[in-house]
């Protein structure tokens, strides 16, 4: 046979983000594919001992831009346990909504790429033009598009006011109307269907073995999510895992586009349960202890580890982000699979590349 | 007489090139709810990559861009000369295969899978035009496009399957969805842009300015199949191109052996329809 | 008149090549939502070209790190002249928030001499508009002021 | 005139082979073999100059040459029975068995009026096959002559089996020149067993165990078309009382009768042409030092299973037969092209290719119109002389390298330039217009338009024939910049026969209109095919433009040779992208665990469409059965 | 935060046993502790329940890879290696140090321990 | 898709044709960080808090200095600012050609100048 060798990334068109691939291929079928990293390597954990804990808000929020509020928002809930402070009611309705806001953009954001990866342009930009809404009320609510800067520990920065409560359910009408209009193209074309199903399987017990996170996980058919742990304001919101059982490529499109809808539906619940309130409490002291923090980012579970000396810096910051988790599933569906392919499969994973180097 | 017109076709064609892409460009944009580029774009982008400073990645690049430009040219010019359909296409082929050729020279993956894929996409289309072509010699008697135009009825109705086959080499000689596998105009694949990866700055200028001929070409061929009336060729020629965009737009990219079995399966099958029908002495 | 069209030509038809050297993903995003409707830069003839090979911009987003800056380096030599770069976002311009981390080196003019800078964390898709329009105009300014094409403007 | 040049023609080359065998001396054997070259060449020269001529020379029809012909017959089958019962091959020695008792019944109880032999019949045909057979034949005999020297101290033989080696080629030549001249069919049958029995023995040359096998292979394959040769024979005796070939084929033409006999005919000729789904021997034949590879290939061996069929193919113009030839042809055209796609074995490419060209002729005679018979004999010319280039390159590229497979071709350019140029401009003179193997198949293309199936295998066809052209051309060039190509050394012996090979090549294409006219046109009756005004050729249903396309050709070719080339002012060289991670080598860069990673390349085979594994039960089991039809629409 | 003790030699065993219980593999943090230890925290996950395994190692010697039995493992090693510089036996695939970190860099530091040591084996097989 | 692009096709394009057109930016949008320096007491809270660390205030030379090309506009110096005296702007700030600071002098009125001498 004759064997190829691809050089795939860091600089390369379809992967937006610098990883890279040694693709062995015959006649474009994958027989090996061996991942190197360290392109968007920063050190930011090792950070957390140049800048005091209050301002690693920030840091970590940079870890990743597309799910920067959970990020941080998981930070926050860990210095929050350790320094035994309760956020206030009205201040988790609101890392709600703007959590669940982040989840919409980032899923529409990967829906657009995701066409993109196997050549459908035309839904890319529908998607991308949806998701201008969103990033309109992030920057309208906040004060900025992607990186909203809304936590702090003991609750967040910024209010709602119930005008902006209503152009909000407004707005994400339009959305979801758009994006509903999108569904039978995700589900239904004919190409792409060929592109999809049946690409990279991931069965349920070798999603499960090789720890894979969030929606991966999922469109294997196991219905694990973090928001069941029930932080913040989810004891009070309805919601169920979606799953999807094929766990193929399509089968993590769907559940990221259902996701997209449940998504909007928990802001609307957040929106119309909003308790009055205050948004936050101001915090005193330093923290001290260890903790282990996990919440669900929209590509998966995220956790935190924070250990913490009583000073203002803290002693050691972890990051376990959900691509680090899927990695590995990853590298087990790439072989067997086309060239063409691995675009798709690398998007279906929902690739966050700077949050799995940090 | 053909000479001169064989001349102002290639002089000409450029220009209805660069119009007919602008066209396209700015129609794409519209059905993706922008607004898209100039009208002349194709121009300005050929201009400045002409003037871009000289760079090749292996010495025999430039031979093999102006022959396939020539080769462009020549088809081109042939075409206008009302000349025998299977040369034009013969000669258009040389293009095809130098552009290649280049795309083999050079040590990088990235073109080095454009080009074996360029030659999918040559083995799928090519069978299907030549099949076409003989079509149209089964209804006209002749190779030569002159016989086409003496015809007193249009080819189309007695190739409608045929004039289908032939969309399918269109789609993939206009590197169209779900066709654009081995090159496209944005880098948005796994091959960067295939066959073109390794050329750049003059060179790629060529080859746009080929490429423009090429799809001259291809749709004066099209324009073909209805030769009885300037208003039904026009006609003919912009639904068949809108066709060519709301496909692109509403298909994902395939995968070249899908490609291949999908597109020799369908349009050997529907050619084998149309030629039998014609075979069995069937005419309107 | 060739050589009108020509320049003409040059600031109408800039294609660019985006290297994500390390950012965040937000400054990222923010550039490929240019490309998208809402702001659709092909309106300037702005395609998202992919190789270096054939751009004329090169958009740099992110902090420099030791193990991309050679990947950066490369890119920026692979782009024939003339050329500009465009840094975004506070980690490009400066290293931003990361600039004492261990293993960033900075900003993306400690590798290659940057033409604009575009300020933002992340910088906003009109941010990023502007910065290519200012690229062009500097692009514009040197044909002008008639140096040869061969000295790439950035350098 | 002409006996002394038949004389010269055939005799010579055997006495010259006996010769090499008896006299010692490498010297004295190489001045032996260019003799016999030089005056192949320029017999055949003289022949052509001669035209066009059917004579009985006294020596043929005497009792004594007869008498020699009908015992050395007999020697040959005991020879060939001999090695089927050394080689333990059942199919041989009992085809063998049927051959020596079906002429001994035919010598004995039927022939008993063949007192008159037919004699020598020469026309443009012949004249064109001899041609071809003298000059490509002593071409690669004179490239053979340092090709053998190195091969055999590459062998490491003590001692040099060469005389025989060179005795058998000579033989080879000089049985091929009296095959096609001779029209008498039983002499015929005798020269075609000759060319296999020596092709037999050439490829057993080497003598290990891959080259025996595939040499028995070769012998009972070739037995079937021997056998089928012979039946045909006497069962057009038994109807016709003739054998005069010249006679049979007026007896027949445009009826319908003995369809059977000439059925027979057919598949002796698809046999020794290699079709399918009789490829194995001649893919087998591969392991025969590359000279033996490309006579068999080019002017002899196969070609004369061809010009048996374009030969007989007047006398059954128009039959149902004659419409199974050009299907059977056509399938083996797309199918062995097919395969050659999923080959990486350069010089199985080339087999494959002559196997898929040899079909393509072979539907252009089963078409059997003027302009397809008029295709089928200058794919003939041009395929011989492209072909014979490409194996001799290839020879001289597997003495270098070491090795047959396409990917270890890659960037050869820059190890051996002058020929890698001369083999990608052979490769290119096989596929692109206006080259005269194209002009073939345009004219095949446009003949075959009014046959549904042919036409279809001829379009799907000659679409894969570019696909492994192309990537094998492309891969020839390529090379690392950087490296500064050395001066490549090149035997004279090796190279005049290149050049000439590639420079025949491309002044026959320029001169296909005049060939055709002069040469082609002369054989047929009624109206010609095609017009020749201004170096166009053109009939009603189309034209070919070939010396205005050369023009433009030549020109445009040495513009873009003068734009490019080594060190070309002002552009800048630039390594391959490769995503930013380049190592310093061109094609390598830095991959995972920093390690400076070679970006291998490699063509795709597509083994899943086209592996020979895959496609060879199909085709052989559609091929088979297409011959069964053939015989049976002969019934 | 609640945690269990593991040693070297129990690791892969119990790996094994958490694996057939039906547990999944989370994370490996790593901590300095102080200039010669370091603290190895594995996390596992059942149905939203979180369980950690503590164990306390010296830093220069090298650690049983966990890799074998949870082939997730192996990122989140080859990370502990080019931070803190602990070489893991058996990994499935071992990147030797250069997994963020780049060879002409001082490859050879560990850039998360404050108390820092030379690695005491660097990169595997570079030649 | 097609029902979708055809509706594109018709519909107006969703384009904003921003260099020509700009639309206001949002209320409490974070843009270009100025300082209204003569409000300013250069108590460096600002300077302390910046996860960035981009803002030098300097008491001696009375100079508040920002490198707004290392700012990653968080808000925090202005919500932290007890003068409220810092301020984003809803305009991004604009690309430049070269980076320069904003450098601010606070020009010390004499009857602060006593009483700082006092």
């Amino acid at each position: 046979m004759s064997k190829t060798i691809v050089p795939f990334g860091p600089q390369h068109p379809v992967l937006p983000e610098p990883i890279h691939l040694s693709l062995t291929v015959e006649d474009e079928v994958v027989k090996e594919a061996v991942p190197a990293f360290g392109y968007v390597h920063r050190g930011l954990e090792k950070l957390a001992e140049k800048r005091d804990f209050h301002q690693m808000i920030q840091v970590v929020e940079r870890v990743c831009g597309i799910c920067s509020m959970i990020h941080a928002m998981c930070y926050c809930q860990g210095l929050e346990h350790l320094m035994k402070v309760e956020v206030p009611r009205r201040g988790q309705f609101l890392r709600v909504i703007w959590s669940e806001l982040h989840r919409i953009h980032s899923h529409l954001l990967w829906l657009g790429l995701y066409a993109d990866a196997f050549g459908f342009e035309s839904v890319f930009m529908q998607f991308w033009k949806i998701r201008e809404r969103i990033m309109d009320i992030n920057e309208a609510t906040a004060g900025n598009r992607v990186i909203v800067s809304v936590n702090q520990v003991g609750g967040v920065r910024r209010d709602l006011s119930p005008s902006k409560c209503d152009w909000i359910l407004d707005e994400l009408n339009h959305v979801e109307k758009e994006v509903k209009a999108l569904e039978s193209t995700m589900s239904n074309n004919y190409t792409v269907k060929k592109r999809t199903v049946g690409k990279g399987i991931l069965t349920r017990e070798m999603a499960y073995e090789l720890g894979a996170a969030g929606p991966t996980l999922r469109a294997s058919g196991i219905a694990q999510d973090m928001r069941q742990l029930q932080y913040e304001a989810f004891d009070e919101l309805d919601f169920e895992p979606v799953v999807e059982t094929d766990g193929d490529a399509f089968a993590r499109g769907l559940v990221r586009f259902k996701e997209t809808i449940q998504s909007i539906d928990l802001v609307r619940q957040a929106i119309a349960r909003l308790p009055q309130g205050d948004t936050f409490v101001k915090v005193k002291g330093k923290p001290e202890g260890e903790v282990v923090q996990r919440v669900e980012q929209p590509r998966g579970e995220c956790l935190y580890y924070i250990k913490a000396n009583g000073t203002k810096f803290l002693d050691r910051l972890r990051i376990r982000t959900p691509t680090f988790a899927n990695i590995p599933p990853l590298a087990a569906m790439l072989p067997g699979m086309e060239l063409a392919d691995v675009p798709v499969l690398i998007l279906s994973i929902d690739p966050c590349i700077s949050c799995t180097e940090r | 007489m053909t000479l001169v017109y064989a001349l102002l076709g290639v002089v000409l064609a450029p220009f209805a090139g660069i119009l007919v892409a602008g066209f396209d460009r700015i129609l794409t944009a519209k059905f993706q709810s922008r607004t898209g580029p100039p009208l002349l774009q194709p121009l300005y982008d050929i201009a400045k990559l002409w003037a871009k400073e000289p760079m090749i990645a292996h010495r025999f690049q430039p031979l093999c861009v102006y022959i396939y430009l020539a080769a462009a040219m020549v088809s081109v010019a042939l075409f206008f000369a009302q000349s025998d359909l299977l040369l034009i296409f013969f000669v258009q082929a040389v293009g095809a295969i130098f552009l290649v050729i280049g795309a083999f020279l050079v040590p990088s993956p990235f073109s080095q899978a454009g080009a074996n894929r360029e030659l999918i996409q040559i083995l799928t289309y090519e069978p299907l035009i030549i099949i076409v072509l003989a079509g149209i010699y089964l209804t006209t008697g002749s190779f030569n496009i002159s016989a086409i135009y003496a015809m007193d009825k249009p080819l189309l109705i007695n190739l409608p399957l045929l004039f289908i086959v032939f969309g399918y080499a269109l789609t993939i000689k206009l590197r169209k969805s779900p066709f654009d596998i081995s090159a496209s105009h944005h880098a948005h694949q796994e091959l960067v842009r295939g066959v073109l990866t390794e050329y750049s700055g003059r060179m790629l200028a060529l080859i746009e300015l080929a490429h423009l001929y090429e799809t001259i070409l291809i749709l004066g061929l099209c324009s073909l199949f209805w030769t009885t009336s300037i208003w039904g060729m026009v006609v003919l020629l912009a639904l068949t191109y809108l066709i060519e965009i709301v496909v692109d737009n509403i298909s994902a990219r395939m995968s070249f052996r899908w490609m291949l079995k999908s597109v020799w399966t369908t349009g050997l099958a529907l050619s084998a329809i149309n030629l039998i029908w014609l075979y069995s002495g069937g005419r309107f | 008149m060739l050589k009108k069209i020509v320049e003409h030509s040059q600031i109408k038809s800039p294609w660019l090549v985006h290297y994500d050297c390390g950012s965040c993903n937000g400054c990222d995003i923010e550039t490929l939502a240019c490309l998208t409707p809402l702001y659709d830069v092909e309106r300037f003839g702005v395609l998202n070209i992919g190789n270096p090979k054939h751009a004329d911009v090169l958009i740099v987003t992110g902090t420099v790190n030791k193990r991309n800056k050679k990947v950066l380096k490369q890119i920026y030599d692979q782009m024939p002249s003339p050329k500009i770069v465009i840094a975004i976002g506070a980690c490009g311009l400066s290293g931003g928030i990361f600039r004492e981390a261990y293993n960033v080196v900075g900003g993306v003019d400690k590798v290659i001499p940057v033409d604009v800078y575009v300020p933002g964390c992340p910088a906003k898709p009109e941010a990023i508009i502007d910065g290519v329009v200012e690229g062009l105009a500097k692009l514009s300014e040197i044909q002008k002021a008639g140096k040869p094409k061969k000295e790439a403007i950035a350098s | 005139m002409f006996e002394i040049l038949y004389t010269s023609l055939t005799l010579c080359p055997i006495v010259a082979a006996l010769a090499c065998l008896i006299l010692p001396g490498k010297s004295t054997r190489s001045a032996l073999v260019g003799m016999t070259g030089i005056i192949l060449i320029a017999s055949s020269v003289m022949l052509i100059w001669n035209g066009p001529v059917s004579s009985t020379p006294a020596f043929l029809s005497s009792a004594k040459f007869t008498t020699f012909i009908q015992i050395a017959d007999f020697a040959l089958l005991g020879l060939i029975l001999y090695f089927g019962i050394k080689f333990n091959n059942r199919i041989i020695s009992v085809l063998s068995l049927v051959q020596i008792a079906v002429l001994a019944a035919f010598e004995l109880f039927i022939l008993d009026g063949h007192g008159a032999p037919a004699g020598l019949f020469c026309d443009n045909l012949s004249l064109i096959m001899v041609l071809l057979i003298s000059i490509a034949g002593s071409l690669i005999v004179f490239y053979a002559l340092p090709y053998m020297d190195y091969h055999e101290h590459h062998l490491k033989l003590t001692k040099t089996r060469q005389p025989r080696f060179f005795a058998l080629l000579l033989l080879f030549i000089g049985a091929m020149n009296a095959l096609v001249l001779t029209n008498d069919l039983l002499l015929f049958y005798f020269f075609f067993e000759i060319t296999t029995l020596c092709s037999f023995l050439l490829i057993g040359h080497d003598g290990n165990k891959v080259s025996r096998e595939n040499s028995v292979t070769a012998l009972w394959i070739n037995s079937i078309g021997g056998t089928a040769l012979l039946l045909g024979t006497v069962m057009i005796y038994l109807q016709l009382h003739t054998l005069d070939i010249q006679a049979v084929i007026g007896k027949l033409q445009g009826s319908d009768a003995m369809l059977i006999p000439l059925g027979l005919l057919c598949v002796a000729g698809f046999t020794k042409a290699a079709q399918m789904p009789f490829q194995k021997w001649l893919l087998g034949a591969m392991v025969a030092p590359t000279p033996t590879s490309a006579l068999l290939h080019s002017a002899t061996m196969v070609k004369a299973g061809v010009y048996l069929v374009i030969r007989f193919a007047p006398a059954f113009q128009g039959t149902a037969l004659s419409t199974a030839v050009a299907v059977c042809g056509a399938f083996t055209f797309l199918s062995a092209a097919a395969l050659a796609i999923g080959q990486r074995n350069g010089k199985k490419v080339l087999a494959y290719s002559t196997i898929s060209n040899l079909g393509l002729i072979l539907a252009c005679a089963g078409i059997n119109t003027h302009a397809a018979i008029t295709a089928a004999i200058l794919l003939v010319i041009f395929h011989a002389v492209s072909k014979a280039l490409l194996f001799l390159c290839m020879g001289s590229i597997e003495q270098h390298i070491g090795s047959r497979d396409i990917e270890d071709m890659r960037g050869l350019f820059g190890e051996m330039p002058k020929t890698a140029m001369i083999i990608t401009m052979g490769i290119l003179t096989m596929i692109l217009p206006p080259f005269g193997m194209l002009l073939g198949k345009w004219m095949a293309i446009e003949s075959a338009a009014g046959n549904l199936f042919t036409l279809l295998m001829l379009a799907l066809g000659s679409a894969l024939t570019v696909v492994y052209w192309a990537r094998w051309a492309g891969i020839l060039m390529g090379s690392d910049y950087k490296g500064e190509s050395r001066p490549e050394h090149l035997p004279d012996m090796a190279r005049y026969p290149l050049l000439t090979l590639l420079g025949s090549a491309i002044v026959l294409s320029i001169s296909a209109p005049f060939i055709y006219s002069k040469m082609i046109l002369a054989d047929f009756t009624g109206t010609a095919a095609y017009a020749t005004t201004n170096g166009v050729m053109a009939n009603a249903s189309g034209s070919f433009a070939v010396i205005p396309l050369f023009m433009i050709a030549i020109g445009v070719f040495l513009f873009a040779l003068a734009k490019s080339g080594p060190g070309k002012k002002g552009a800048k060289i630039a390594g391959p992208y490769m995503s930013g991670i380049s190592g310093e080598e061109n094609g390598t860069y830095v991959g995972p665990m920093n390690k400076i990673t070679g970006s291998v390349q490699s063509n795709y085979y597509l083994s899943a469409f086209f592996g020979e594994k895959r496609l060879s039960g199909v085709v052989n089991a559609t091929a088979c059965a297409l011959i069964l039809i053939m015989i049976g629409v002969s019934i | 935060m609640q945690s269990l003790e593991i040693t070297k030699e129990t690791l892969r065993q119990e790996g094994e046993r958490l694996k057939a219980e039906g547990f999944r593999f989370v994370t490996i943090t790593c901590l300095e502790l102080d200039e010669t230890s370091l603290e190895l925290i594995y996390h596992f996950d059942k149905d939203l329940e979180i369980i950690h395994y503590r164990m306390q190692i010296p830093k220069d010697a090298p650690m049983p890879s966990l890799s074998p039995v949870f082939f997730a493992a192996f990122l989140v090693e080859n990370e502990i290696y080019d931070q803190f510089g602990i070489k893991f036996d058996d990994l499935v695939l071992d990147f030797g140090g250069t997994l963020y970190l780049d060879d002409d860099d001082d490859i050879t530091a560990t850039p998360f321990c404050k108390f820092g040591v030379k690695r005491a084996d660097t990169v595997p097989d570079a030649e | 898709m097609i029902k979708n692009i055809f509706k594109n096709f018709v519909s107006k394009s969703a384009t904003r044709p921003y260099p020509i057109e700009v639309r206001p930016g949002f209320k409490n949008a974070r843009g270009e960080l100025d300082n209204k320096v003569s409000e300013c007491t250069l108590c460096g809270i600002c300077a302390k808090k910046c996860p960035s660390q981009c803002i030098t205030v300097s008491r001696k030379e009375n100079l508040w200095e920002l490198n707004p090309f290392a700012c990653v506009y968080c808000g925090i110096c202005v919500d932290a600012c007890p003068k409220s005296c810092l301020v984003h702007y809803t305009e991004h700030k604009k690309p430049a050609r070269v980076k320069t600071n904003l450098v601010l002098k606070k020009e010390i009125s004499p009857k602060l100048k006593v009483v700082a001498n006092a």
